[in-house]
């Protein structure tokens, strides 16, 4: 498809074009024909043409739970949609290591944390340790790469002060609690605080998790961003082109 | 294995008191033939086509000599003579039988020998259409991985032919076996069968033989494309029951819902012509190597599924002794059930356990048909997603045979793309996660499981010697199955019926009797 | 709440105002970052701010399906909303026996039927037959109805004659099958050949069906719909007022 | 039943080793007390209120002494001695110490013995405000029907606590046995307990005592209304386990998770901290007669729950015996476990059962906490409706005590209204459909779930026999659970433990030793 030819896309329930949807909700009423019908309206607002209530139960006192299905009216150009994609060709382990050896001649040095108060580390973890993802190994398993995995609930301070000691090429940041969008605050807060130090140059920083992309990551100031099903050659390979330049 | 006690005494019983029903309903339909048996005797022999309204030659045809008293002769008959006076085919025979000033009003005229051989070409012509579809069904299967049962059974129903093969391969890339196109709710009514592809219908899509084609085609590169054979079905069922097996036989359909007395219950169509037609479709359908599949899982829909559970299984006894009448081997023979017991119930679960070994283990040679839950589906979407997790898994535990998937949006719309897709996926998820459940469990002596089963298995034998002493077509006037009554003259399509003269001429059905 | 108090309802997640809702739907194009940002934008479309795409997942080959959970805009003004309610009092079956008997001094004569090639009788047998629905009785077992049920597949024109022939006091359809609205229309050439015919008037009409409400059986041409959960009782109380007068 | 055969000379080999284990940490704690505790202890008797800096009272005294190196004496001494000189209340008492120019450094002073006895009031209070809570608990449960296994537990987890009591009331309507309100993500880790309602957390809501009280208040409402106790629950965990467990205590909470190693593993609180702390909120628990979850499902989200689960078993017998030493009755120690195979996994479903299974069997006088599958949840809310199905199918029919309902938007966010009513909803259909389910399986003999409970029946023994050689520090340092590694005085919260000193003063533990 070429990216400028308007491609207008409906949704697609069982015939082309009918734009079928299904939206569930909770408003703030007791079940009743009214509710009924607010229901109706409330789904007519977001755009959906013949809504049908399909469920219509009490959920609480005073709340009423709603299944509705409902032909919408919208439609979404994808033409229009510029994504910025990791699209680096993936490497093989023997491709990586061999081209940190040959065009860097060192290893690399990755610090990895999940910061503030989240505790999650499996993400980092497989992203990080020897044992992987999904029958990926870990960076740790590379020659190439040394990795320092701090764990969980570092705060950036700390985690910025031990990236310096340590002489880190790329910094790794999970976070996986995002109630709030507690990750976007604590995100911008890393790159604020890296920069105000002087050490977000020259440092290659990426930002991952369940509720993490690519164009996310970039918004906050990262250089890159891995979301859900992410695989450590995902990383590898990123980290490969950034660090010992382009094939 | 989770195998409840099933007295085999109890079981003979049954076969024998549902062989007694079959008799007595065979003697009636080896006696009778329908405008329905007629038009697929024509429609094989080589009838094919519609005029500009769209009426199929072998309906104008058939009934012309319905209309003039003559059917019992079996429309094969004019089509020979026609033969032998000279017509140079089939067709021709029956476009000038049919559109011709006048009929053959089968006076005097070629010897009957004379007239049979002139059929010969065009019987062994229809039957090796059949054979055909078979040889290669089998080479197709043959050249691909088996299946695992349960097979992920899906429908497909937008009512454009065209949508539905689009789903049909979406089907297949989610993991479906088996595709079935509903049919349009009209369409069990109509004594005809419409020609052509179609894209408008309500509640499903037109059966039409090009209909068919184009799912087949759909179902062929589905198979190719994801290593896996994808059986395709269709209804083998009202008005047009032996004509829709003929075209599902020669289109290398791999399964029909075919069921002895699903027409009478639930389309009120009439008794008499719905055995007759039932017997000639299966006849097809058993040298086509098709299977099956029985329509008892609808009596739980109107009748209460604990209360009844036990007509299921009288029936399917009964299904498959008419079923053996018209020789099909018992690997043909899916039997249907169903899961729709009030989930309201306390130990519901353990009830639908018990039916489906029971109904396993009654009919250890068959593919059993299982059934979701459909009555008792709210359009809770979510909650009717739960109900079809347990249908699942009493499905994978007890080895049905053949499983339509249950979707979540039962109570609401034929199924979207996206419910279909769910509802593999939760299958794909119970069938791997429970795969061995059932070698593993031992029911409790005497305990609930056990009592359930040998209850129903009791109340069957009453009720098939019930229905024996009174005839099966005393026991459907008196609401035996599916709490539905019907008269012996009422319903649909008894006009439709014709005594057999002597001299009854159907080369397509002695060859399929042979 | 007062009818005309302005009364505008959000939708409810876990926090008053939150607006979250669940929107589920299919899109004609194969996963990617692309088709999050396209899912994303459509649900946007509908007025979900923040859109959080749960899952994005080919459900065919060339077909993506989502789930999204986003914060709706849109809310309903509920004072607004003036539904017609059936809202008569519940009779018991005594005082309905007896005000039929009472007031009319013989029976009321109702058919029944489901109709056009609708064969789902369950709903209208629930109505009309002895058994009836969750223990409610139905209708034929009131001393006050005499109860034709025509079963199911029963054309209009048929059922219209036999409505005549019977001295029909009411008649009763169900419709179960909705594809493409087809109830609509079955229900609307009913009122339409009843019209015709001069049999409308003086007739009671009711609709029902598990997709059926009292609004849409009135903008029908009804005199009164009856939804899924229906009981005999409710039908009964309904007829007895109408044909017997008000207390 | 669906029992599977547990060697009981394993069981009692578990137990001893798991006893010896227990012995050892018991030393340690038995010698130790930490900030945490202390601040318990003037909690109970009476050092309640905060500063305007929202510093409670209880942090600033105990730092105070702390920082002074004058902790291991217990915090009573000095309150104690300020009461014999002449304070007017334990809280006067405190505020002085914390506030006023200088401590008591402990000096020559009062006599132990009067010391003693100006502290019995404030104890005896103390131990009756506990009291009075249990009290008034056994009274309201009493008075209403018993709830019926397993419980349904769910939480809600707005933030803010008028939406949370808002969502507790829902959560009773729609059938919650019982409601946990689910921590700020970051409170484990913060040295004091927040004072008042809190409106703004992430990840879930502060554990105050006002915010129990809200919480509370609104249950008893619920229990009211719907006829049904409506327990409550909260965290008895993280730095400020033991004074958490004092709020508990005294806002009659009904459970507290409370695990003796979850804190080190998942939190990364030192190991001496935790075991310390852990003893003197179990000693609280007990008098109050609340029933603790323990922390093992959590294990199986770090570690993989088909390799690991004889982890989950071996951690259950070292908290269960580090209970008892703490003086809680058997029916107080809920063992926490769950259903976290990935379910890709062919026979996942039999895996779980055996474990469930087990697990009841082992423990047949403690209820069971049954966690539902959270980790190999996705997005996809219909699909994890689904595996939420099988996982209530499991607690039902292997008889969990108490079951933490699994959300079909696990891996989204917390719980919304309609999530919550809908997993209850579920709950309520698999729990009736399969109520006796259980009570019908037998497993096949040498079957996989016979061999499956064996096999981690056999590796948890083996395991213990090796924590209990290396030790229980020595077993954590290494990796033995959950996949995380701990030194012995790395983490969270080692500065605030203090060796006790001979004469060391806590007259509440004394009297909940006693
Ligand atoms: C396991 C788990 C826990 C474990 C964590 C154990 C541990 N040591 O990690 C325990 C039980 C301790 C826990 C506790 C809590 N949890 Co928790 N937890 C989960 C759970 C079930 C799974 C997360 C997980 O491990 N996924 C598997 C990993 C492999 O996936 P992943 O993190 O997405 O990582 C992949 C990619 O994202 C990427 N990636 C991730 N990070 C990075 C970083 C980089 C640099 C790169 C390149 C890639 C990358 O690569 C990974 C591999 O593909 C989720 C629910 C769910 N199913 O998602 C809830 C969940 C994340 N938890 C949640 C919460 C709120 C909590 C608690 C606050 C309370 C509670 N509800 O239990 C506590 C406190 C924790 C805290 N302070 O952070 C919420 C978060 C809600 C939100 N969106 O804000 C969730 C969604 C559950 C829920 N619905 O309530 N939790
Ligand atoms: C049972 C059933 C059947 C049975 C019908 C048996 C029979 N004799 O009735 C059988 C198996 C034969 C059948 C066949 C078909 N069915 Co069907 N069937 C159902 C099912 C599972 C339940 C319907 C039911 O009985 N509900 C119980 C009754 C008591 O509820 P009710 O009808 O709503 O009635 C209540 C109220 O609405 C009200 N009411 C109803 N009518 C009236 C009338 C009056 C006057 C009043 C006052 C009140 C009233 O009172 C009743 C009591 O409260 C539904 C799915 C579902 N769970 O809803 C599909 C469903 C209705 N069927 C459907 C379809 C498409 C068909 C078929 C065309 C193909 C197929 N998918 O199987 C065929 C052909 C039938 C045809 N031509 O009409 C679709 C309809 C889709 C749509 N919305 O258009 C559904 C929704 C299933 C689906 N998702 O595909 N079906
Ligand atoms: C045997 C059989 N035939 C036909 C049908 C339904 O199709 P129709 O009513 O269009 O014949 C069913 C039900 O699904 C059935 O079981
Ligand atoms: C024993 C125990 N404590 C605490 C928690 C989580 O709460 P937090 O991390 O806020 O202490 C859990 C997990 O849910 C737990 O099992």
């Amino acid at each position: 498809m070429h990216p400028t030819e308007p491609k207008l896309l409906r949704a697609y329930g069982d015939r082309d074009g009918d734009g079928m949807v299904q939206l569930s909700f909770t408003l703030p009423l007791p079940p009743s024909a009214r509710a009924r019908e607010a229901a109706r309206r409330f789904a007519e607002a977001h755009g959906l043409h013949e809504p049908h209530v399909t469920t219509m139960e009490a959920c609480a006192e005073g709340f009423t739970y709603f299944v509705v299905y409902g032909h919408s009216r919208h439609s979404v150009d994808v033409s229009r949609i510029e994504v910025p994609e990791l699209k680096e060709q993936p490497l093989t382990r023997d491709e990586v290591d061999q081209r940190i050896k040959t065009r860097l001649g060192r290893k690399i040095v990755l610090v990895g944390a999940c910061t503030g108060s989240d505790a999650h580390t499996v993400g980092i973890d497989a992203i990080l340790n020897y044992k992987g993802y999904a029958g990926d190994k870990g960076l740790e398993s590379y020659k190439g790469f040394e990795v320092h995995n701090l764990g969980a609930q570092v705060e950036n301070a700390a985690l910025a002060a031990r990236a310096l000691a340590l002489g880190a090429d790329a910094v790794l940041v999970s976070q996986v609690v995002t109630q709030r969008n507690c990750h976007k605050e604590n995100g911008a807060a890393l790159v604020e605080l890296l920069t105000r130090k002087g050490q977000r140059d020259g440092l290659v920083l990426l930002f991952g998790g369940p509720r993490i992309d690519h164009k996310l990551a970039l918004e906050l100031g990262f250089d890159a961003g891995f979301g859900p099903g992410t695989k450590p050659s995902d990383v590898a390979s990123f980290l490969v082109h950034r660090l010992c330049g382009e094939a | 294995m989770a195998q409840v006690p099933v007295d085999e005494s109890v079981v003979s019983a049954c076969r024998r008191h549902a062989a007694a029903i079959a008799d007595d309903v065979q003697t009636y339909v080896d006696r009778h033939t329908t405008v329905g048996v007629e038009r697929t005797v024509a429609r094989a022999l080589g009838a094919l086509g519609a005029d500009d309204q769209g009426a199929p030659l072998a309906n104008v045809l058939v009934d012309r000599y319905q209309a003039a008293g003559l059917l019992g002769h079996g429309i094969a008959l004019p089509l020979g003579r026609a033969l032998v006076r000279g017509a140079a085919s089939v067709r021709e025979a029956a476009e000038r039988l049919a559109y011709g000033p006048d009929i053959d009003l089968l006076g005097p005229g070629p010897a009957l020998g004379e007239v049979r051989r002139s059929l010969e070409t065009a019987t062994a012509a229809a039957l090796a259409a059949i054979d055909g579809a078979r040889t290669d069904r089998e080479a197709r299967k043959a050249a691909l991985p088996p299946a695992r049962e349960p097979l992920r059974y899906v429908i497909v129903a937008t009512g454009n032919i065209y949508d539905d093969a689009t789903q049909t391969r979406a089907a297949a890339f989610a993991g479906a076996d088996i595709v079935a196109v509903i049919r349009a709710t009209a369409q069990s009514l109509l004594d005809y069968v419409p020609e052509g592809p179609t894209t408008e219908g309500f509640g499903g899509t037109f059966a039409t033989q090009e209909n068919f084609r184009i799912i087949r085609r759909a179902a062929d590169e589905a198979s190719r494309e994801y290593g896996r054979y994808v059986h395709q079905t269709n209804y083998s069922s009202g008005l047009c029951m032996a004509e829709i097996a003929w075209m599902g036989a020669v289109e290398r359909l791999d399964m029909l819902l075919n069921d002895a007395m699903y027409g009478i219950l639930f389309r009120d169509i009439n008794m008499c012509r719905t055995f007759v037609d039932q017997y000639v479709s299966r006849r097809i359908v058993a040298r086509a190597g098709i299977v099956i599949n029985t329509g008892e899982d609808n009596y739980l829909t109107t009748a209460d599924a604990v209360e009844k559970a036990h007509t299921v299984l009288a029936s399917q006894f009964i299904n498959e002794a008419l079923a053996h009448r018209a020789g099909l081997a018992d690997a043909q023979i899916g039997l249907g059930h169903a899961y729709e017991i009030d989930p309201r119930i306390e130990d519901s679960f353990l009830l639908e356990i018990a039916q489906a070994q029971l109904v396993r283990q009654v009919f250890d040679r068959h593919p059993i048909k299982w059934m979701p839950p459909t009555k008792h589906k709210t359009g809770d979407i979510f909650q009717s997603h739960v109900q079809d997790a347990l249908f699942n898994l009493v499905g994978v535990t007890t080895r049905q045979s053949i499983e339509l998937l249950g979707m979540f949006s039962e109570a609401v719309h034929n199924p979207l793309l996206m419910d279909r897709y769910l509802s593999l996926k939760a299958a794909n998820y119970v069938f791997s996660a429970a795969r061995h459940l059932g070698e593993e469990i031992e029911w409790r002596r005497g305990g609930r499981v056990e009592q359930r089963a040998r209850q129903v298995l009791g109340e069957a034998h009453a009720l098939l010697g019930e229905v024996e002493r009174r005839t099966i077509w005393d026991a459907i006037e008196r609401g035996a199955f599916a709490d539905v009554k019907r008269t012996r003259h009422g319903g649909k399509g008894y006009a439709g019926v014709a005594a057999r003269e002597p001299g009854y001429l159907n080369p397509l059905l002695e060859a399929l009797e042979a």
